[in-house]
């Protein structure tokens, strides 16, 4: 059944990329301006018809986040990701809340998690998980969430933390050698 | 609506005439299942304080800490958990791979308090209630294998194939291979205590696990120049206290070294830079001894700028350990690409230089410090008597002089007397030169001082194995000779220490051979230094005493290696010279 | 612009629901505004129980995210660490041994058997039926002693790992095991008289809070919610995982498309889980119960991405794994059944439904806010 | 602000007047029935008939008002964190905080989490912990024991502690609660 899918994308999208490939499940990958079409294409002649999630991966290091709707066939009884690549500057993101009542939350939740807007969504903006957050979209690789909260929440005690590693090494003076090369630089 | 349907639910009052379920639970303790994941409990005993737990702990609820009463040795840290109940979230992570298997958990769940800040505690060390709790969620290491995983596998010329031939028994590994490997290494560092060298054994194997190793190659000249050598004949102690080796297999430090040099022709121009004499200081250092210690002392005083002359009775360097090991354990070629470090560090050697009374005296005046390596020249005497007979021969000079290019003994029988490496050796080599070959030992086979692994591969060669065998006399026959021995039996040591073998009966065992080797150890003979140094040295048994960093009393003169008293191996003798060359730059400036 | 009708101050009310209310199960809230007691538009109001497990996630090894994973939902936990478990064995490759497949299998069945105790005696509790409530969660503390002495805890279990499980079944489980269900069989009836056939539960939940059939595809609704409407979806037969193929059962599915429908789905649901539970028992294989992991702190698991899925009670439960091949994950997205119900499939069924069915209409969609907040 | 006199001083009771009102007090501890985090799943085992905390005097309370202990069962995300205070004020004196778990002493397993307080005793005072992730239906009954005898001791005065140093646990918590739209005591 899945290779009725498969085709149905080599045709309509020669260039698209194969991320993995089960007897019910498929996973495609295509450039940020067919992403649209591919997924109506999916709902309207691929049977695809039940938005499950839509999902962000933050690949911070080639600068794009990495949206991935799941689609699937309730007949058919298959699954199908569709994956894009949309650049991580104040990204923009086509809505789907026309199509699907559920894209909305979904995509409401991406915007307060990630910072991407999804214009069209008619309740962008609202709380959804957080509460007046003042801080950068905090499922952003960039944030770091443990800094944030020993600064915000602190904690008990500090940890009495000794590295069983280099207090041994500094007992048998394990880096007074000759050389006396020191742990920090030549690690 | 149904009529029914209004009075069923009363029915439920039917319940009230049956039993209860109710636990009432301060009356009634209801304890926790047999595997219940309740407070900790750690053995100090068994523990080894590794810190695995703790890496593991994603809460970071786990820390290290000193424990008054728990001091570091060797194979312990010294540091226990402390565990803290305010990030705790019982997931047992920590007790499934604790390497020794000493932090478990109690069934005890009950534990309230006013005041949060006893919530952290020392488990083994703080008195708590549930203490001595038997049971609770227990290491099952053998169903999951966390807390110890098995050895990466070599592969190993197969017993009837090796004996023919000298080439080298153990293959080394791949490159994935020895990446795996690698990545078993949980880091605690507990080998550098052991280690006498004290090398940076988890920096360079996570070097390895990464594929780097040329760093891993820098690592292993920090502390020891001769990281190729002690890849194949080392005596691992790191491995005997590595955490893995609690229950599973440890981690292979010395085929890893082996490896990581072997993946380069040339080590010389790997090290490049840091192999570069030092700016030169104008002071000179005589190096008496091209063996491992010497060579290691010359080779860090010649980077510290130093101008390092080397004397040598042989014709090549690498002392003693290079060449009265075997070639398939330690193949002679492999000298020359650690020669070449020593040479571009600018050490400079004079070979076939016997060490002589003239030879010391003129080094004295000559130069500003002499360290003598001289190592242990005269294999030692059986003490059996009949040994005089010319059959009777020293291993260690069988070794000594090429014995795989030497003339083959097919059909010859020899027996092998002592347990140590040498003996191993020389009982192989016969077995490959074609002899039938038995070797006898007074003790017990794990008594025997030689490295498990060479027993091991000994055992496998048609080699016949009578431990706890007496020597009593060797006589001459015509065809030979014959050695006759007592069966022993071991008796347990007054002065504590390994057992004493005892002649069980007065009967005689006799075998008949044409040679016979007696591998009991080396001695030395100090005939070799005049006497106004011996008088300013303090010597005991034919070893020189010297003070922690190698100093021997007398002027500038240093010694280290197995000339001095200590574990006798090649990673001992590095060691020493690591501490001579500090002791002489301390005594020099 | 002309004020809304549903929001208009002058004829509305406005109402908070929540978090504080017996009736709300877990950590929600409704907002409202109702017309007399006609509910005229309603906003669902989460995030009370959010942890940012996904973030945390990103943050911790592979084989430390287990204890976290476990925690996203409360009720029935075992779901997400097989979820998790199917991810990572699919990305690595790791063969999972044949008995530890059976086990898992049995752990996710009795799970299970006893979040559906808990959900049915609670739709009960809701109308003020306490009794109900009470004897529902008494029967799934039967179930819950059982776990731990299996696993070592009553609710957090943290057995099922890459590879198989931590643990092998202790000494004479299965007869255990027989007798609790035995003891369950013996007092289900008696819940069912006190529920299904009483005057007032009839009269309070059928045809009240109707899904429609054609909401099932456009919502993307699972589970119980989507069987109760006349929908066969169930993931256990439509991609079977671990040993579902070998078993033999038929979806269970109502088509009342109302509240009594969806619980006598899960009534039925559970006789299926017991029935499970004994076929299990009886065909287990011998054998190693997990396969060995290679060092944990210095485990990679290889770059890729994968969407594994769970039948939960709540229905299809996927978990979006994205590895950089790294020693920490790059990405876990949790896709739990409520996120659907309880956001956009709950304000929409609220329209038109009386205040005194609110907190019955959410029971009835057994919403578990931490899945939808992670 | 309909009521801004201060919090009145409780006045100084005779003894025996004020053992016998804690022996009361502390055989009918009704609880208010507000899960704030995890813990309160095994809340559930002990209000039925299991493990039958009725058999204490403690009885499940829907609201604030007719209730004297609040239980803390976990962490306590920001967003709880402002529902907790609003509840915990409206319940009336006497009144005590039962904590459970890990999470309330030092973060717990979300001590990195850019949500969840890590120390509760800076915003609310506490009178009990109970150790466990998450503590057993009989630890939490343990707790409720230790928490009588607090009470029968006249040792619970961790309300008395909240309204003396009001300003104190404000200023923690309005560090957490940015846009504080509370009156400044909720009767």
């Amino acid at each position: 059944m899945i290779d009725k899918v498969k085709n149905g994308f080599e045709i309509r999208f020669p260039l698209y990329k194969l991320v993995r490939e089960q007897h019910n499940y498929l996973h495609v990958k295509v450039d940020m301006v067919s992403a649209m079409d591919a997924i109506v294409m999916a709902k309207t002649s691929l049977g695809h018809n039940v938005l499950q999630l839509i999902s962000t991966v933050d690949r911070i290091e080639d600068g794009v986040f990495q949206i991935t709707w799941i689609l699937e066939n309730y007949g058919a009884c298959t699954v199908l990701l569709i994956s894009a690549d949309f650049p991580r500057e104040n990204c923009l993101v086509p809505s789907l809340s026309q199509i699907w009542p559920a894209a909305s939350a979904f995509e409401r939740e991406i915007f307060e998690m990630y910072g991407i807007s999804f214009p069209g969504n008619p309740r962008e903006g609202e709380d959804f998980l957080l509460e007046s957050w003042k801080d950068t979209p905090p499922m952003r690789r960039d944030f770091e969430t443990e800094e944030y909260a020993m600064r915000v929440f602190g904690e008990r005690q500090p940890r009495e933390h000794i590295d069983p590693r280099q207090y041994v090494g500094d007992i048998v003076g394990e880096w007074n050698t000759p050389m006396g090369r020191k742990r920090k630089e030549e690690k | 609506m149904k009529f029914t349907d209004v009075i069923s639910p009363f029915l439920a009052w039917s319940r009230a005439a049956k039993k209860v379920d109710t636990i009432p639970y301060p009356n009634q303790q209801n304890p926790g299942a047999d595997r219940y994941r309740g407070f900790h409990i750690n053995d100090t005993s068994k523990c080894i304080g590794c810190g695995r737990c703790e890496t593991i702990c994603e809460n970071k609820a786990i820390d290290m800490v000193k424990v008054e009463g728990v001091d570091p040795a060797k194979g312990d840290s010294g540091l226990r958990p402390v565990v803290d109940y305010g990030r705790c979230c019982w997931c047992a992570l920590c007790i499934d791979v604790c390497s020794t298997g000493s932090l478990a958990f109690t069934n005890s769940y009950s534990w309230v308090t006013e005041n949060p800040d006893t919530c952290r505690y020392t488990p083994g060390v703080d008195q708590k209630p549930w203490d001595n709790q038997e049971k609770g969620f227990r290491q099952n290491n053998d169903v999951l294998g966390w807390a110890g995983s098995p050895r990466e596998q070599m592969e190993i010329e197969t017993p009837e194939k090796r004996i023919e031939n000298f080439d080298e028994v153990v293959k080394g590994y791949t490159i994935d291979q020895a990446m795996e490997e690698a990545a078993r290494c949980i880091q605690c560092g507990l080998c550098i205590s052991a280690c006498p060298a004290h090398m940076h054994i988890p920096d360079y194997l996570k070097a390895i696990a990464e594929g780097r190793f040329v760093d891993a190659v820098k690592l292993f000249y920090d502390n020891n120049p001769l990281p190729e050598m002690c890849g194949k004949v080392c005596t691992r102690q790191c491995e005997t206290v590595c955490a893995m080796g609690y229950q599973g297999e440890s981690i292979a430090i010395r085929w890893l070294k082996r490896f990581a040099c072997e993946q380069f022709e040339s080590l010389a121009d790997v090290l490049a830079l840091d192999a570069q004499p030092g700016e030169p200081n104008g002071k000179k250092v005589a190096v008496v001894g091209a063996g491992p210690s010497g060579l290691s002392a010359a080779y860090y005083l010649s980077r510290k700028g130093y101008e390092v002359h080397v004397y040598d009775r042989l014709e090549k360097g690498g002392g003693v350990s290079w060449y009265a090991i075997p070639e398939y354990r330690l193949p002679a070629d492999g000298i020359s690409k650690q020669m070449e470090v020593f040479e571009q560090a600018g050490v400079i050697f004079n070979y076939g230089k016997d060490v002589t009374k003239e030879l010391l005296t003129d080094l004295e005046n000559r130069f500003d410090a002499v360290y003598l390596a001289v190592g242990l020249q005269k294999p030692s005497d059986a003490r059996i008597e009949g040994e005089d007979i010319s059959e009777v021969k020293p291993a260690f000079d069988f070794l000594m002089n090429a014995p795989d290019k030497g003339q083959k003994l097919t059909g010859k029988k020899v027996i092998v007397i002592g347990g140590g490496n040498v003996a191993m050796d020389a009982a192989r080599t016969c077995v490959r030169l074609g002899a039938d070959v038995v070797l006898s030992y007074r003790r017990r086979i794990e008594d025997m001082p030689a490295d498990d692994e060479e027993i091991h591969e000994a055992m496998e060669e048609t080699i016949d194995f009578r431990p706890k065998t007496i020597p009593i006399r060797i006589e001459r026959t015509e065809s030979g000779i014959r050695y006759l021995y007592h069966e022993a039996k071991m008796v347990d040591n007054p002065k504590g220490g390994r057992p004493l073998p005892k002649p069980k009966d007065d009967v005689e065992h006799a075998v008949d051979a044409d040679i016979l080797f007696s591998a009991i150890g080396q001695t030395s003979d100090i005939e070799f230094i005049p006497e106004s140094m011996q008088k300013g040295m303090k010597l005991k048994w034919g070893r020189i005493i010297v003070n922690e960093s190698q100093y021997t009393g007398y002027k500038n003169f240093f010694a280290g290696g197995d000339i001095t008293p200590g574990e006798g191996d090649a990673i001992t003798a590095i060691a020493d010279g690591l501490r001579a060359v500090q002791g002489i730059i301390d005594r020099l400036r | 612009m002309g004020v809304n009708p549903a929001t208009d101050p002058k004829k509305t009310t406005h109402l908070f629901f929540g978090p504080q209310h017996p009736g709300v199960t877990g950590n929600m809230s409704v907002e409202m505004w109702f017309d007399g007691d006609q509910i005229t538009k309603a906003i669902t109001h989460v995030g009370y129980l959010h942890r940012g497990f996904e973030k945390l996630m990103e943050k911790r090894l592979w084989i430390q995210n287990f204890p976290l994973v476990c925690r996203i939902c409360v009720p029935e936990p075992d779901i997400n660490e097989e979820c998790y478990a199917m991810a990572i064995e699919e990305l690595t490759g790791i063969e999972v041994p044949e008995r530890a497949k059976w086990i898992r299998t049995l752990v996710l069945e009795l799970a299970r058997l006893a979040v559906n105790l808990m959900a049915f005696g609670g739709q009960g509790g809701t109308l003020g039926l306490g009794t109900a409530a009470m004897w529902g969660i008494t029967f799934r503390d039967f179930v819950l002693d059982l776990f731990e002495e299996l696993t070592g805890a009553r609710i957090y279990h943290i057995y099922i790992q890459p590879g198989g499980v931590r643990r092998d079944l202790p000494q004479g489980f299965g007869g255990r095991v027989e007798k609790v269900l035995e003891k369950i069989e013996k007092r289900l009836p008696e819940l069912d008289r006190l529920v299904l056939n009483n005057a007032i539960f009839k009269l309070r939940t059928q045809n009240v809070g109707v899904v429609k059939p054609e909401w099932i595809e456009e919502y993307g609704l699972v589970g119980p919610v989507a069987r109760g409407s006349g929908s066969v979806r169930d993931v256990r037969k439509d991609a079977p995982y671990e040993i579902y193929s070998k078993l033999e059962f038929d979806v269970v599915t109502e088509s009342g498309n109302d509240i009594f429908a969806r619980v006598m789905v899960r009534r039925r649901e559970m006789d299926l889980s017991i029935s499970l539970i004994r076929q299990i028992l009886s065909k287990m294989p011998q054998g190693p119960v997990a396969t060995k992991l290679p060092n944990l702190t210095e485990w990679r698991v290889p770059a890729g991405e994968v969407y594994s899925r769970v039948e939960s009670s709540r229905g299809e439960y996927g978990y979006y794994v994205v590895s950089d091949g790294s020693l920490k994950p790059r990405r876990v997205h949790v896709r739990g059944p409520s996120y659907v119900h309880a956001v956009p499939l709950l304000e929409r069924m609220l329209v038109g439904a009386n205040i005194a069915d609110v907190s019955n209409i959410m029971v009835s969609l057994t919403t578990c806010p931490p899945e939808i907040e992670r | 602000m309909y009521c801004n006199q201060p919090p009145e001083k409780p006045g100084n009771k005779k003894e025996l007047l004020e053992k016998i009102t804690n022996m009361a007090r502390a055989n009918s501890l009704w609880v208010t029935a507000y899960g704030t985090g995890c813990g309160s799943i095994e809340l559930r085992p002990l209000g039925t008939s299991r493990f039958d905390m009725e058999r204490f005097g403690i009885a499940m309370r829907p609201t604030p008002r007719q209730a004297d202990v609040l239980i803390i069962s976990g962490y306590l995300a920001t967003k709880t964190l402002k529902r907790v205070i609003r509840v915990y004020e409206q319940i009336q004196d006497p009144k005590y905080i039962i904590a459970l778990g890990s999470c309330t002493i030092n973060g717990g397993m979300y001590f990195d989490s850019y949500n969840t307080l890590n120390v509760l005793d800076k915003y609310l005072p506490v009178d009990v912990y109970v150790m466990g992730c998450m503590p057993r239906p009989e630890a939490i009954i343990d707790g409720f024991s230790l928490l009588m005898q607090k009470i029968k001791d006249g040792r619970a005065h961790g309300w008395k502690h909240y309204k003396e140093n009001l300003d104190y646990y404000r200023e923690n918590q309005k560090k957490i609660i940015t846009d504080w739209d509370l009156p400044d005591y909720n009767w």
